[in-house]
């Protein structure tokens, strides 16, 4: 779960790592007020959760508070990656004789959190805990041991930080790696990390990302998370703890798993042929719950670009009838309208398929195979049917 | 034979008197596993399918011998089980919950290190050498007794692809799921030289997925170290970057972690690669029986 | 450091540890008012840092206001070891069905710390970290992966605690950790912890012991120290950093390192022979600061016990002329009487021992050898020289 | 040539630019001692006695190709220090700090068994062998040359001891200070396995204390596996049961860690006791020169 900038800050705040006297507005008035109360030029960033945002179209500087107020009424309601801008971080513009990068995330690969440096920006962070580039100064903590004092020293001594910040940084970072551990966060990023001409580091852009799986002990992160800066059904499927994400052709496919979700992902893409794609990921988890299927199913009956769905359940240890049963509840709750393909394996999967080619013939096409089930949907996609 | 279990697996269930647990446990002793006791703290004394119900698992193995272990636990005290299977002893602990954080595999990984334990998972289906035992929830009727080792990071997925060998009558040694989280206990790598190492496996199926380089590690070690031929399917080739695939683990993060690097890497290490799960069982090696079950 | 068990138990508090409503009172009308608003019968503990304090004369029980402050007005003032009470906590009687001792210490010997529970009290928990009666169960705890639910399951086991409680039990043992791993203490103990008719778990009294390595970074526990409810030599001891522990001879002794501060003391017991020892033990630490001598002069001085003082420097690295115009600066300062015998060793030894010699001759003398510096002060005790 | 040190020792002193590492790199230098540089961070490209000065301990061996340090760095960073030392690749580190958190400690003795490194201390005076080299403070006068081999948990009392045993002409192989803290980087039966070894060393003296086992440890190893003649002093016969006697570790705790107990289970393993230091020389094995200086 990624956190707004603005709460990042809060949170890197509350750890005291020095950041710009920033306010969040959702007015063009308010952003007169914060601006003329700060008196300098600033700086407007878009709170949305899309991607890497706070960058691009969704910032912009103003030299004065009337200005502010103009940048605001423009990028208050404007789209973003489709999700509606609600909040503006205002922050005074800080001069600075030099930007570093600063960042801790897992490195799978080692099984170890990495924290990294550099005098340019890194554009991914994650990509390049593993990669090597030699601009990035990086060591690897140790699990139990933690972060130490030397590790942070041999970055400023990589980065050539002038020695008289080497404690300010050292501070910054051992800060930034206990509220990275205490927030359970997957990635804690500073980018950058000013030096002002005062002599001074700032925190001056900030990234936390919260693991998800942490999220049930971390009830105050939890609380932060702001649905309404992302995209409506990505909030639907987060509250319904199903897997999606978002693509951009006309299949909608609802499978349990993810390995077999991306695999009919992927077979649509191939057999499609660039005419035909999956509108979306979505894993309703390795069981076959009706209630997940109820859940996904309203996602994609509200996505306009969904030509036909495709169902793709193998069952397991639960017997195929009970999961027909299930599915044929879930149609029954959504009375969607539209072709539906419907392919289900596993034990007593015959029997699910009578069940479901007996109750609702309409529009409702049964198969066995996961080749077979990906061409009938592409056909009817394409029309061709 | 298979791999992992050897024939003496003890089996205890953490989390039996749970509704996965149970309904698990009976699946595992009607498939010929030896369950000998479960735990669950606060339950110890009660019984569960005929099986004695301790509250420690130091109490469990001294009353019932069991040296390996089920942890069928919430994701808020799996690691605790696993702690308490791995310092009392347990040899193969076997993780089947999803949802564990990060940071804290990342500790827990550390301490196996250490310790004479192997972990298989989380986030694993478990693993089945066919017709003799199981641990774990990998449906018991898809698989037949055979020469193919399966490793896998999929739940499902495997079950296709070890259903689909089935189907075309080729049987399996060990079916593995390694689990597809970003950090799990035992790697493909590890995996795929037990395979190597076993008399009864001749050849194998890998199953991959997007993230990580767990796939390209594979691909070294099948170079370097492996006589036997090996298959491969990689899902996710139409993933997009930066997002992370149902599996916490499946996300490509820049360059790193995509299907086509994974692909080509295998490709270069001598694997076959399938372009689809029902593609797979066509090309192993050999001259297989093509009958249908 | 030890912490009084009022600030233990406001410790706990804080780690949502559940203990007693008490209160702290320094005059027999404010213990009457604690008792009147608390109700019900009472008991009145002394606060002073002697020894495991909170036994015997220093807790006394009311069963209601007036006779709370009849106790007060008797305890208050008295002296407990030599200690003057300043301080009572008084606190509600809790009913109790059953006691458990529950506490954490570091057991040398295996390098790690221990968490012990037992249904007895434990007299000496640094003991039984490393003797193990069959009473005490106990779990170490690994100083990465920390105390796991399943350790303390193992105790609560171990006690045959109903299993009702075992939640509630493991939830105090882990605040109970984290208490004591944040305070960086090396005693963290509950005894007892009481299960109340109504089924809760309370910590009826408590005992918190500070690394007195760590108080530098524990600012706010170094701040809780109440010198006023210690001997007087021990508070002037921590403040000049200087190591001493009262004893009851004659023979007041100085000495550079902890070994042969020890050593000093043996050979005055053995040579003493029940009739003479050593009044106190003070270490002044490897080297021979001249600020050092002096305070530990102070407090030997302030000793009406001590017949004669026997400082004992073996210099090291250091010169023995710089050691002996140190002690001639201190003795300077101190302008104290009565004789003092001088053993100083190390280089350039001799040229010290002759500078003592010709600045100082009044009741000083200066030696070579450890037995005779022994033996000559011995004699002076005596009075048989 | 004694133990711990081998000849090819290059010595860096951590915290060289303060008053004691810059004193006792000085004092090192003059015994004899192969220090090839120090470590202060954030005074890189300074020197101290024609020595250069590093900002990290990592940049140090690389250019000076140290594999032994001094940690001479105050009780806040001593940690850090050790750590750096440690994961840096130095093979023998002496620790001089006194007032090491205990919690601190534990956490770096589990590190210290996972890695190759040893550490003597902390709270040590070092550790020297006479005529060669020495490593911490250990003046340098009250040792010679010759076959007694002596381990301590003191600092002056060792110099004591040291002293008593040169004047009587009775030379040392090498004299080692483990420290007086509850928690080191290495205990009595490790020094003495060494000494044991030890083609030079023909006898041991045992310098002990009140506090913990580490005695009775090193008693059941004397009677167990030493074959060289033992004798020993333990401080602290008359010390009052529960109070700290001045280093961290001497303390009495119940029954446990008296002299008495200690003295009587170093006889039992057939250790001579001396009763006061100036006695050991005349304990010793053999026929020893007994000739002032």
């Amino acid at each position: 779960m990624r956190l707004h900038e603005y709460q990042a800050k809060q949170r890197f705040a509350r750890y005291q790592i020095p950041t710009p006297a920033g306010h969040v507005v959702t007015s063009p008035q308010d952003a007169y007020a914060v601006a003329a109360a700060l008196a300098q030029p600033v700086v407007l960033k878009a709170q949305v959760l899309t991607g890497r945002g706070g960058r691009g179209s969704g910032v912009k500087a103003a030299f004065n508070a009337a200005e502010a107020q103009n940048h605001a009424a423009e990028m208050l309601g404007m789209k973003i990656k489709g999700v509606i801008v609600r909040k503006l971080l205002i922050e005074p513009v800080i001069k600075s004789v030099a930007s570093i990068y600063l960042g801790i995330t897992c490195d799978r690969n080692v099984s170890r959190l990495a924290i990294m440096a550099s005098n340019a920006p890194i554009a991914d962070i994650e990509a390049s805990a593993h990669l090597q580039p030699s601009t990035i100064i990086r060591e690897y903590i140790h699990p139990f041991s933690g972060l130490h004092n030397y590790q942070v020293r041999n970055l400023a001594n990589g980065l050539n930080l002038p020695r008289e910040h080497w404690d300010d940084f050292t501070r910054i970072a051992q800060r930034l790696y206990r509220c990275g551990i205490e927030s359970d966060a997957t990635l804690a990023e500073i980018d950058p990390l000013a030096l002002t001409p005062d002599g001074r580091l700032l925190a001056l852009s900030s990234r936390l990302v919260i693991d998800d799986n942490a999220l049930a002990r971390q009830p105050e992160l939890r609380a932060m998370h702001d649905s309404d800066a992302e995209l409506r059904a990505l909030a639907q499927a987060r509250a319904a703890e199903i897997s999606y994400i978002k693509l951009s052709g006309q299949i909608g496919c609802i499978v349990n798993g993810a390995g077999l979700a991306m695999t009919t992902m992927d077979m649509i893409t191939t057999y499609g042929d660039g005419t035909v794609g999956p509108a979306n990921f979505l894993d309703i988890g390795g069981g076959a719950q009706a209630d997940k299927v109820t859940a996904g199913l309203h996602i994609i009956l509200a996505d306009p670009d969904v030509k036909v769905i495709l169902l793709n359940i193998f069952g397991g240890t639960t017997r195929g009838d009970e999961v027909a049963r299930g599915i044929l509840q879930a149609l029954d709750e959504i009375r969607g309208e539209g072709p539906l393909v419907i392919r289900l394996m596993g034990t007593h999967a015959e029997e699910g398929r009578t069940l479901l080619e007996s109750a609702c013939p309409n529009d409702l096409h049964v198969v066995t195979t996961l080749n077979e089930a990906t061409q009938l949907a592409i056909a009817i996609a394409l029309g061709t049917l | 034979m298979g791999i992992l279990l050897d024939g003496h697996d003890l089996v205890l269930v953490q989390g039996i008197t749970g509704r996965e647990g149970s309904f698990h446990t009976l699946q595992m002793i009607e498939y010929g596993t030896q369950v000998v006791g479960g735990v669950t703290p606060g339950k110890g004394g009660e019984w569960v399918h005929g099986l004695p119900v301790f509250d420690t698992v130091a109490a469990a193995i001294e009353v019932t011998g069991a040296n390996t272990s089920l942890v069928c636990v919430n994701a808020a005290h799996a690691t605790d089980a696993i702690y308490e299977a791995i310092n009392a002893g347990i040899k193969l602990i076997v993780c089947i919950t999803e949802g564990i954080p990060v940071l804290d595999m990342i500790k827990l990984r550390e301490h196996l290190r250490l310790t004479g334990s192997r972990l298989i998972g989380p986030n694993s289906p478990g693993l089945l050498t066919p017709g003799r035992a199981k641990i774990g929830i990998i449906p018991g009727y898809i698989a037949m007794p055979g020469s193919v080792g399966v490793v896998s990071r999929s739940g499902t997925l495997t079950y296709e692809i070890v259903y689909a060998l089935t189907y075309e009558a080729i049987g399996q040694t060990t079916c593995v799921g390694i689990g597809g989280d970003p950090i799990v206990g035992t790697n493909f790598v590890e995996v795929l030289s037990m395979f190597e190492d076993d008399p009864q496996t001749e050849q194998v199926v890998l199953i991959g997925e997007i993230g990580g380089r767990a796939e390209i590690d594979a691909a070294a070690f099948i170079q370097a170290e492996m006589t036997k031929p090996v298959t491969a399917f990689i899902a996710g080739r139409s993933a997009p970057e930066g997002q992370r695939m149902g599996h916490a683990g499946a996300i490509i993060a820049g360059r790193e972690g995509s299907a086509a690097e994974k692909i080509e890497a295998l490709r270069a290490a001598g694997v076959r690669i399938a372009e689809n799960p029902e593609a797979i069982p066509g090309l192993l090696a050999g001259d297989r029986p093509n009958r249908r079950v």
